[in-house]
């Protein structure tokens, strides 16, 4: 069943599947992806034709949009959220001649591969400048849902801001949206009111950093460049992803028949992630502090998760020399010293 | 000239065939004008949608597939919308089903694999029953608007859900979801993308049926939707029957959660509020709340949906379906006046009558 | 009474006026004519069309075709709002008031000239200067639903004199009051017609037709079938049979009174109304025995229905006991008052008596379906359904197409017949039939109390309850009499008078008779 | 921070996001009282989103906006009120209808109107000026009630529309027909009222409302366009008006309570407050609260004859000569 002749035979251009969970409109998670994507077709140009579906709900209603893509021609398959996966594995058993491509999930078959970003890394980056910038130390951020990639993204922004000010606290307020303008708005206000005067969080709107701005306060972007795209310099920096440096060489992968299966979590070496130009507001010399932890990362010299870590009851949770597994990383659900709230 | 609706001596059988077709006719110009609008080619994307909804066995498979859950809260809705009860809340009954053999699958683990899934699918019905009984109770007792706790109650389970995949059931390596139930107690599929849920649905049709229009408490039903206050000084208990009725309901609802569960997502996962629940609401009224007819509905439902692929692969927006399934409603809504009332144009001299 | 010039140019003429409802012809070709002071007398059974013609005169209907002539201009009446104009108003059979709004706000609603912002005060000082001058006494900030149906009335009066009509059109005033109340409104219509208005006046009482009416005019099925003046008339039974077209005799075969054992036992009842208030049952107590008709006098609204639905276990009681068949049955379901053996035949058929949208053979057996008879095992046997029903609308001899039929679409007499034989089929002991004859014609109110007497002679203990006092003391045995939710007396019919009752019914003791 | 503080800025927020809630909420009285339902709160109020956004980023002018947004939100009322008066659907699924039907087309036409550089339009483009609140000088300064007199023009309007809206339904001559259609429409036209006429209007005002209500959202709380937006705020509103027993005068209570218990659980969650209780249950608490607050009303009034129930009319289709 579902057997098709080969991928990219010389002149028909190799039909790329795109799958968003929202339609790229909405600036964040699912744009940076079609951002990667317009990369993607750049970088191809006629050799690849790509069909986007935007909205597509994770159920099984995914299942039947790949089969469709398949049915159109598609030989690669790109989604990109977490609840996507069951599917595709399903749809991928049935496809062996079709590659897949999952974005944020750990499944994986011979044909289907997954592949994510260590976004953390920006966001200890990110917490560095926000605790360089705020008078208070009182930093909050707006969380998404508590899943471990959120977590994750929270602890790293905490240990990155009591790097530089170590009695800087985090203050989390849940949401329960990853799109929802006004409840983010909302929690990015109660912050606000509490005096954090930095916010970072972790959702597609660009609320959260809109209300801090209003308010003279200053803001961590996500996704995309906010800064860039609000236009104002109280937007200290973005953590964003970069898609299309895994989109274009899976795809050309495609192109040569050498794909492989993998499970891919790429960090600053490969430039999966990337900090947004830095506000002018942040002093220089502190900037070339930043590029230099960059740099560290990068080399692979240094990661967030290294050495010592509490968590915020007290508890030992790290010994001092010790680097945390991919594993454990991918599973946290605590929340590491300086950061106020609960994860559950 | 003056225009005037009269009512029909009897309510017209032609039209009640004719009103469904002529207002198909205007929502395919309505739509028509919107895809020019959007330099699409009308003719060409309609015949896309019907391909991308029947256009090969996995297509039809995958409509078919859809169209189980959809069936099954149109005929939870159905059943409240005849004692006139809005009950607004079958998508939380869905879901609060889905908790319910979700939490037999997780940790009823003293039991027989095989018993997983039938013990399961009873907690699972008992859930959505619970949920809808709720508001059926209130209602009955203190005549709390429906309207209103169910919509609420969608809203509570949906966040509770939430807690549960995303902490308390969370699977151990999963962002957003439970273990998968064992492969052993999942619903297996009979065809293609469809799966054993299409026998329940159907059996469950025929059971309505036989229930709705041969029993006792189908008459009740009857009388008591038709004429509260009448069925009341027959010895009908109002109260008892609301409860019941609503028990009924989100037990349904909740077997749509349960089969869709049990034989598609295998876990309790984001994407559990699907929106089944409202769909049902559109689907009970167009099929005058009969089960049989409420097949056809849902498919035409289900194709709606599916077939929308369509207009992506075609570089239409996303939003297009949406606004197409509203297209498809309005002027449906709008007709169904004519079964009972006809048209009649008062011109100066002559009179015409439509 | 005063005279009035035919000579006169006529205040409304309706000409030909033509009027259908899906599967009747309410008006087919009716003309009517009305001078300045004139009134009119407009007559004819239920459902002759009377209503209807008026509601085309007020703008509420629009008639098919014809035309209607006001002050000889030929008038287009789209709604109410120009027959006001024209100085046309109506009392509408059933009260037309907003039941949450004062009796300030229902009678200056819908007016144009109001400024945005009603001055209250003044409206009310002229509301009650208006009630002074007519004696119609009334609180302008009393809310409507508050009120008896004898100060409902009264707020309708108001309106039309509030708004100045002069041409009155109304539709059964005194239909739903005491004796008292009436003659009281008849010295209030006394009054405004002295003041040279014209009215059409519509009622189904003889008595008031030759005291008030210059002219009489009769419908039948919609037909006008005579206009002659109320002088020539010389008996009241020629009146009745214009209006039905046949000679009416009144008589029935009844058994002798011969009461068995108490069946129906009512102990110091009391009724509290939900928010609190005046009880609307308050220490009622009596019994019925076996082949006994208790009847059941009053106005309207003074707690006649609250009893039955309290015997009926429709309504919870507060205090007291009720005793079925020896039982106490106090506050128990309407089910388990059912299986007692009570049939029930209710006041409002439309409302409770049948469901509209289900057949025939469905009404009728609404009681029995849950019986042996009629279903195994929670399945009803629906071939043994269909014969019972066609026994049924056999033996009752129900007009009907067939019975698969909507209610809805039965006439009048013909849906109570519907309920009388499901309820008189499905009878264990006890009727309780509240206003039966209510809107029926004569033949058809014959044939209910011929069925109800009955029952009587079988041995049944029969509870009617009924405005009607003619109808009480032709048929019950002994009459009870309720005011403001009290029995104020009980008395043999057979000692009864129509004066003794009425004073009763309007509150008057009979100590102080 | 202390207390007063913390209930003062709680004030403040719930206010901004109870704005929009409010002016939905008093439309769909208006609409209530004459008997209508409509369920398509949700599609009329994104709509009015999108319309006024699209209007101020187009003009830059925020009371053309406005208005643009009150005559669409008109607009798909008018299509409800045709379906529900003039053809007599059944106004549940009318409603719904229109809810699908608003959120399809303003998410479609949000994805085609505003610049072309850009794929994806007008989505997540932000506005260069929008309503900024406006302090009062000396009353924004007292603790708690200063929140009320340091809020965005829209909200100062409300102070004006709410009682203005009680005493229109209970003190003039058109409140009075308003009630009277919805409670006994019968009678409303044996007294010359059209009742179609009266309906069609206030389904059409409740329209308006609710563009506005969007368009509140999209000029000054979150001034931008996102796709669904509203995030089921026009189904809050269905709740909220049965909350305030179809008063306007209880309108306000609805939506700071159930604006206010938003608020609070952010705050709660921003104060580091102890927290036993999980996020997502500080997330649907706002919906549990209204559900037992309404229930427990319910009960309490049920005593009281009448003063929580609905216009006896609500969701039926009248015409004069339907027996
Ligand atoms: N709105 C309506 N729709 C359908 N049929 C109607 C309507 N109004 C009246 N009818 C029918 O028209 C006929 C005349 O009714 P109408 O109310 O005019 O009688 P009426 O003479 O006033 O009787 P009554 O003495 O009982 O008041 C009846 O058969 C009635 O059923
Ligand atoms: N709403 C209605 N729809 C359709 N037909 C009706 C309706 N109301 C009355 N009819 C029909 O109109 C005719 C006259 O009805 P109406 O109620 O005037 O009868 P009636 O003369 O009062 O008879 P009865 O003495 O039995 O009460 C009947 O044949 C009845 O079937
Ligand atoms: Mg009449
Ligand atoms: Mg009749």
């Amino acid at each position: 069943q579902g057997t098709k002749e080969a991928a990219g035979s010389a002149d028909a251009p190799l039909k790329v599947g795109v799958i968003y969970i929202s339609p790229p409109g909405d600036m964040g998670y699912s744009y940076m992806h079609d951002q990667g994507t317009i990369a993607m077709e750049k970088h191809f140009g006629d050799k690849v034709q790509v069909i986007r579906m935007e909205g597509i709900p994770e159920n099984e209603s995914s299942e039947r949009v790949m089969e469709n893509l398949i049915d159109e021609g598609c030989k690669v398959i790109f989604a990109n959220s977490y609840n996507y996966q069951q599917y595709m594995l399903n749809v991928a058993k049935r496809y062996p001649n079709v590659y897949f491509e999952h974005c944020s999930g750990y499944l994986a078959n011979d044909n289907m591969s997954n592949y994510f970003g260590r976004m953390y890394q920006m966001r200890y980056l990110s917490g560095m400048i926000a605790a360089k910038m705020s008078p208070s130390g009182k930093l909050g951020y707006v969380g998404a849902y508590n899943t471990p990639e959120v977590v994750r993204g929270i602890n790293a922004f905490a240990l990155g801001a009591r790097a530089i000010n170590p009695k800087a606290t985090v203050t989390v307020v849940w949401t329960n949206t990853w799109f929802d303008p006004s409840l983010e708005r909302q929690g990015a206000i109660a912050l606000l009111d509490q005096g954090c005067d930095v916010i970072a969080q972790h959702q597609d709107t660009t609320e959260p950093a809109k209300a801090a701005i209003e308010r003279g306060k200053y803001a961590i972007g996500y996704n995309a460049d906010f800064r860039g795209m609000i236009g104002d310099d109280r937007i200290l920096v973005s953590p964003m992803w970069n898609w299309g440096n895994y989109m274009i060489p899976a795809v050309q992968s495609v192109l040569d028949g050498t794909w492989k299966s993998q499970s891919y979590w790429g960090g600053l070496e490969d430039e999966m992630i990337h900090l947004s130009p830095i506000s002018p507001l942040v002093p220089a010399d502190f900037v070339k502090q930043v590029e230099a932890k960059q740099t560290e990362i990068h080399d692979g010299k240094w990661d967030v998760f290294w050495g010592a870590l509490k968590d915020n009851t007290g508890a030992v949770r790290q010994n001092a020399g010790q680097k945390m597994s991919d594993e454990a990383m991918l599973t946290m659900d605590w929340f590491v010293e300086g950061v106020v709230g609960r994860v559950n | 000239m003056r225009f005037s609706l009269e009512k029909r001596d009897n309510r017209s059988k032609k039209m009640t065939i004719l009103v469904p077709i002529v207002s198909l006719l205007v929502s395919f110009i309505l739509g028509a004008i919107v895809l020019s609008i959007s330099n699409a080619n009308p003719a060409r994307t309609y015949v896309a949608m019907l391909k991308g909804a029947f256009g090969s066995q996995t297509k039809i498979q995958y409509t078919i597939a859809k169209s189980i859950p959809l069936l099954l809260c149109g005929l939870a809705v159905g059943i409240a919308f005849r004692l006139k009860f809005w009950n607004i809340g079958a998508e939380g009954q869905y879901i609060s089903g889905v908790i319910g053999i979700t939490w037999v699958m997780q940790f009823w683990t003293f039991l027989p694999t095989y018993l997983l899934l039938p013990v399961g699918m009873v907690v699972g019905i008992l859930f959505g029953a619970m949920w809808g009984g709720i508001p059926g109770v209130l209602k009955a007792q203190w005549s709390v608007d429906e309207t209103l706790t169910t919509l609420m109650m969608n809203y509570i389970i949906i966040g509770y859900a939430e807690y549960l995949y995303i902490n308390a059931w969370k699977a151990p390596r999963g962002n957003m979801g439970t273990v998968l139930y064992p492969e052993a107690a999942w619903l297996p599929r009979i065809w293609g993308r469809v799966h054993a849920g299409v026998y329940f649905a159907l059996i469950l049709v025929v059971i309505l049926w036989f229930v709705l229009y041969k029993t006792r408490w189908g008459f009740e039903l009857n009388m008591i939707g038709k004429n509260q206050r009448a069925a009341r000084c027959q010895g009908v208990s109002i109260k008892r029957n609301i409860i019941l009725a609503m028990l009924v309901s989100g037990g349904i609802a909740g077997l749509a959660g349960v089969i869709d569960s049990a034989a598609v997502t295998h876990q309790l996962t984001k994407g559990v509020n699907s929106g089944y629940g409202f769909t049902g609401i559109i689907i009970a009224w167009m099929s005058g709340l009969n089960p049989f007819v409420s097949i056809l509905v849902a498919v035409i439902m289900a194709a709606l949906e599916t077939g929308s692929d369509a207009l992506q692969i075609m570089k239409l927006p996303s939003a297009m379906g949406e606004v197409m399934q509203g297209l498809i409603l309005i002027p449906l809504l709008a007709g169904s006046i004519f079964a009972e009332y006809r048209l009649v144009i008062h011109a100066k001299h002559k009179e015409a009558v439509v | 009474m005063s005279e009035f010039n035919t000579d006169e140019t006529p205040v409304v003429r309706m000409v030909n006026i033509t009027k259908h409802f899906p599967g009747v012809l309410a008006n087919d070709q009716v003309s009517l004519t009305l001078h300045k002071g004139e009134v009119l007398a407009l007559l004819g059974e239920n459902g002759a069309g009377k209503s209807t013609l008026m509601n085309m005169l007020v703008g509420l209907y629009r008639p098919d075709s014809g035309e209607i002539y006001v002050k000889e201009n030929l008038v287009e009446i789209n709604s109410p709002q120009d027959s006001m104009a024209l100085g046309i108003g109506m009392i509408h059979q059933e009260f037309m008031l907003v039941g949450n709004m004062s009796v300030a706000e229902n009678i200056i609603l819908g007016m144009k000239d109001l400024p945005f912002i009603p001055p209250m005060a003044e409206i009310k000082a002229k509301i009650t200067e208006l009630s002074k001058r007519y004696g119609l006494q009334v609180y302008p900030d009393k809310i409507i639903q508050d009120l008896s149906v004898g100060e409902q009335q009264r707020v309708e009066i108001l309106k039309l004199l509030y708004r100045g009509a002069d041409i009155l059109i109304l539709d059964e005033p005194t239909a739903v009051l005491t004796p008292g109340e009436s003659r009281d409104l008849n010295e209030i219509l006394k009054k405004m017609l002295a003041e040279g208005k014209s009215a059409i006046f519509i009622t189904h009482k003889m008595d008031e037709v030759m005291e008030f009416s210059h002219t009489v005019q009769v419908l039948r099925r919609g037909k006008c079938v005579s206009t002659c003046p109320t002088k020539s008339i010389k008996r009241v039974q020629d009146l009745a049979n214009m209006m039905v077209g046949r000679d009416i005799l009144f008589s029935l075969d009844r058994g002798p009174y011969k009461p068995g054992d108490v069946m129906v036992e009512a102990k110091n009842v009391v009724v509290l109304p939900v928010g609190g208030g005046k009880p609307v049952l308050d220490h009622v107590s009596f019994s019925i025995r076996g082949g006994e008709i208790f009847g059941i006098a009053g106005v309207a609204g003074n707690g006649q229905q609250q009893l039955t639905e309290a015997i009926t276990g429709l309504l919870r009681v507060n205090e007291g006991s009720i005793y079925l068949n020896g039982k106490d049955m106090t506050n128990k379901t309407p089910l388990q008052v059912i299986k007692s053996g009570v049939s029930h035949i209710p006041a409002d058929r439309g409302r409770m008596g049948v469901v509209g949208d289900m057949s025939v053979g469905d009404n009728l057996s609404m009681k029995k379906y849950r019986t042996d008879e009629l279903s195994s095992h929670s399945v009803i046997k629906r071939n043994w359904v269909r014969k019972f029903a066609d026994h049924l609308i056999e033996v009752f001899t129900i007009k009907t197409p067939n019975q698969d039929t909507s209610v809805k679409f039965l006439s009048g007499g013909n849906i109570q017949k519907t309920i009388l034989a499901r309820e008189i089929d499905s009878c264990g002991g006890i009727l309780i039939a509240v206003y039966p004859s209510r809107g029926l014609d004569v033949g058809a109110t014959e044939a209910v109390r011929q069925n109800i007497i009955k029952q009587r002679d079988k041995g049944n203990a029969v509870l009617l309850v009924s405005e009607e006092l003619e109808e009480l003391l032709m048929v019950a045995d002994r009459i009870a009499v309720m005011f403001e939710g009290r029995i104020m007396d009980i008395v043999n019919a057979a000692d009864a008078t129509t004066e003794e009752l009425g004073m009763l019914m309007a509150g008057v003791d009979r100590r102080d008779i | 921070m202390n207390f007063l503080d913390f209930f003062t800025r709680l004030l403040a927020a719930t206010l901004a996001m109870g704005t929009s809630l409010t002016y939905a909420t008093l439309g769909e009285v208006y609409t209530e009282k004459t008997g209508i339902l409509n369920l398509g709160m949700e599609g009329t109020m994104l709509m009015g989103a999108l319309a006024g956004f699209a209007t101020a980023y187009n003009t830059g002018n925020l009371y053309i906006a406005l208005v643009v947004a009150m005559v669409v939100g008109a607009m798909l009322s008018l299509i409800h009120a045709f379906l529900c008066i003039t053809m007599r659907a059944n106004q549940v699924v009318a409603g719904l209808a229109i809810t699908m039907f608003g959120t399809g087309l303003a998410n479609f036409l949000g994805q085609r109107l505003g610049p072309a550089t850009n794929n994806f339009n007008l989505t997540g483009m932000n506005l260069a000026s929008k309503f900024d609140n406006i302090a009062i000088p000396g009353l924004s300064q007292i603790p708690i009630i200063g929140a009320l007199f340091d809020v965005s023009i829209l909200t100062y309007a409300l102070y004006f529309l709410l009682p203005f809206a009680w005493f229109f339904l209970y003190k003039t001559k058109h409140g009075m027909v308003v009630r009277a259609v919805g409670e006994n429409p019968r009678t409303a036209a044996a007294m010359g009222i059209s009742v179609s006429k009266i309906r069609y209007l206030y389904t059409t005002i409740g329209g308006m409302f609710a563009g506005l209500g969007g368009a509140c959202l999209s000029l000054s709380f979150i001034p931008s366009w996102n796709e669904g937006m509203t995030g089921g705020k026009g189904w809050i509103v269905i709740a909220l008006v049965i909350f305030s027993a179809w008063n306007p005068g209880r309108v306000v209570i609805g939506t700071l309570v159930f604006g206010g218990i938003t608020s609070l659980q952010f705050s709660l969650q921003a104060a580091g407050f102890k927290m036993v209780i999980p996020a997502q249950f500080l997330g649907f608490s706002p919906y549990l609260i209204t559900l037992l607050v309404l229930t427990a009303m319910t009960i309490i009034n049920q005593k009281k004859r009448g003063s929580f129930a609905s216009p006896t009319a609500l969701g039926t289709s009248f015409a004069i000569d339907d027996k």
